[in-house]
């Protein structure tokens, strides 16, 4: 059973057009750079994958990542909780344009709904946005004595994630902070596709030290030395 | 061959975990229920990458240790002590059953009391005496994407499995796809048990006697033929 | 924030009559026996804590640990997935005399309810169950076709869990699949107790090593070469 | 002190900072929201034991690293470089906001363009213009045990902070329990701001004049006072 795949290119070629895909990464912490520029890459030689709904924290920043998604035109939708960046240009105008939807999610929220995914769970109670904007529409019920807002699990097709140490068949680990989305993802997309810093055969990782296990990883990618979007963003890289 | 005796003729606990086994696809991540079902990881074919799964938070065991060789903070659902193979790893319970309600094993395997041609099963309890005890099978029913039984056709005292409507306390509803029997291969489709293998010596009259439900025929039956010594 | 407990029986001490208890392990699998039986020396003592419910996922084995403690009569009820073991005497008899309740969970949704305590959501749907008698009562619901059973968070006031390593700021790692629930009551409790193998000092377990971070943790107590329950069991120990 | 001026005798942001540091008690769980929020740390008084959250994955997180010395792998909430201090750890985002939600921090202090007198927040968005973001601040208001505010006491253009009924839209309902203004301190009990602190050289009048809500009295006021040069 062995997951791994042989470039970004290849491990990103299967991804429709109009697919949900989650991005993990906190901004530039733990962003899958790798795979977000091979999916770009292949759009502008053929047209695929467009209409793309993506789903990560954040909604790029500068002329990398992301923002280069946006930029280019493949994106229909974001779903996130703070399309907010040092340089937010890439998904402002769009947004201000009407040219990209924006479904804004609390990020507790939005972590929760997609650990809700991976675990099946299709709807759960949270007090948070309970009396907001952000809560119109949605059930609502007292446990208790404290009023909640009930919200759905939050569903895709693909997830892009980042780790750090991988195996063959789809352990991952993930480094410092970068961790973040990253195994939620896994968990939640009903494809999976990891670039990690160094593959290693099955036994590689202590089997304690598995952040997420290969059952919800379906592709691996070694990118041996992975580009940092924060400092793409900071040195004006443009993809 | 006449005389087919539906009690000494049908297939051993360990035939029937042979034939199921056959069924397990390469790459395939699976969780085996506890006592019979578990067996099934015996007669895995050659050349066949199988990762169990069990839910108290191991994914990848292998056999049992050597007599004094067991860690008992390593063991299975059973409580029965396990090893790991090479890509092994621990997470914890909702972690675990996130990988079971979540969709995300590919078969799970389970024993059972009943089972009725909608697909529900009964495997938990057969009244309401006693000590109830559920374990993770009314997990394990739900979220694996095939949901299989291994079964003797009859119980012991030779009342029919299948039946039309489930008797005893249900596991799941509308769960199970397919069920190896003591002398029989059955898939669940549409509310209907179709026959997909029976043993040689069997009658279609025969079979569907000691079922408690119609046994529909969708394309060929196939003979139901498994090794005669297995241990 | 030194969260150090002397010894086990300090770390029981203040566990009230009518608590509920969430008892970390499965089987022997990660059972904090020397917290169990401190508890149970206390009560020989003192006659407290009596009454308590007992979250765990068994309901006791031999004459040891939560069986030990069923026995002794401290237990008013156990909320379990399988009150069954190689010798279920002492929780068996209770039962059939009437003496001891049980609520029994679905494992799974028993430690999702945990898990849901801890995490602040106090409700969720799960199909495990829908349709059977463990569902009586309970709100059902469809999504995406599929039926679906909404269940509470369960609550406790106090965890007593086993960890491998800790430190003394409460951060822990588990043994092999001695992990099982252990993490998740340490979230749920309003106090949660953990003995170790292994303590020291901050920084001694890799941050991102750490399974349950200290925040969970209320407090920590060395136990250096803790018993464990299957042995106990085997070799016929009575406590 | 005749001649208050509201706008020039107020204190400075830091200065609010150090006041609502005073307050973090000894071995607790804290979490500064982005930007404002965060200074308060700087002044955390000597000998007390604080751990922060940040809802990124990070707990028991340290000062800013020298510059060059980053690794943006290691960043907090507000997406700034950070340091780790011994004990700390890693975890994903549920289990983060799993320590929000869940009630295990003991704090959070969050800014605030408006503080209803019920507890009412409104801290994520002005009006119904521009590119709406809100990030973890509806997560944080829910969970911690006191969700308190520091804020300068008046808009920039002299309004109200204080209010009887926000008119932004909400963060969350009831959910802030102290505000640490430019001006004053304030509890908020059963659907009343409680005036606790104020700065010397202000008299009730002028204070109540700037808050546009009933400023109640329950025992006695307290001087604000706050060291002059925090840097």
């Amino acid at each position: 059973m062995d997951k791994t795949l042989s470039s970004p290119a290849e491990a990103v070629s299967a991804i429709p057009d109009g697919a949900k895909v989650m991005i993990g990464g906190f901004g530039g912490s733990g962003a899958p750079i790798e795979l977000i520029h091979a999916l770009i890459d292949r759009f502008r030689e053929t047209g695929s994958p467009k209409a793309l709904t993506v789903i990560n924290n954040n909604a790029g920043n500068g002329h990398i990542g992301i923002a280069a998604m946006i930029k280019a035109g493949m994106v229909k939708k974001m779903i996130c909780s703070f399309p907010r960046s040092s340089n937010a240009e890439a998904f402002n105008e769009k947004f201000l344009a009407g040219e990209i939807e924006l479904e804004l999610v609390p990020q507790g929220t939005l972590a929760e709904r997609i650990r809700a995914r991976g675990a099946g769970i299709p709807a759960f109670y949270t007090p948070t946005s309970f009396g907001t904007e952000l809560a119109e529409g949605k059930p609502t019920e007292e446990f208790d004595g404290k009023m909640y807002v009930r919200e759905q699990w939050l569903k895709a097709d693909f997830a892009l994630i980042k780790g750090q140490q991988g195996d063959t068949v789809g352990n991952l680990t993930y480094r410092l902070a970068g961790r973040n989305f990253n195994p939620l993802m896994a968990m939640a997309a009903d494809k999976t596709i990891a670039q990690v810093s160094e593959l290693g055969a099955p036994g590689t990782i202590d089997p304690e030290q598995v952040i997420t296990p290969g059952i919800f990883v379906d592709g691996v990618v070694e990118v041996a030395n992975p580009q940092q979007e924060e400092v793409l963003v900071r040195t004006g890289v443009v993809h | 061959m006449a005389g087919f005796n539906i009690m000494e003729d049908k297939l051993s606990n360990a035939q029937i975990a042979w034939r199921a086994a056959q069924d397990i696809e390469d790459g395939s991540y699976v969780n085996l229920g506890i006592g019979f079902p578990e067996m099934i990881a015996k007669f895995q074919p050659e050349g066949r990458d199988v990762t169990y799964h069990t839910e108290n938070g191991v994914l990848g065991f292998g056999k049992a240790p050597a007599e004094g060789e067991e860690d008992w903070d390593l063991i299975n659902a059973g409580k029965k002590a396990i090893t790991l193979n090479p890509g092994a790893s621990f997470f914890h319970h909702a972690d675990s059953f996130s990988m079971v309600r979540g969709g995300h094993l590919d078969l799970a395997v389970l024993g059972a009391y009943q089972i009725a041609q909608n697909g529900d099963l009964a495997n938990w309890r057969v009244g309401s005496k006693g000590v109830p005890a559920v374990g993770g099978a009314m997990d394990l029913v739900h979220g694996a994407k095939r949901v299989a039984v291994v079964t003797d056709h009859v119980t012991k005292d030779g009342k029919p499995k299948l039946v039309e409507t489930c008797t005893f306390p249900l596991t799941g509803v509308g769960c199970v796809t397919r069920v190896y029997t003591s002398l029989a291969v059955i898939d669940i489709e549409d509310g209907k048990f179709i026959l997909r293998e029976k043993l040689p010596g069997l009658s279609m009259e025969e079979l569907q006697a000691v079922t408690g439900a119609t046994l529909h025929i969708d394309g060929d039956v196939a003979d139901l033929i498994v090794p005669e010594d297995l241990s």
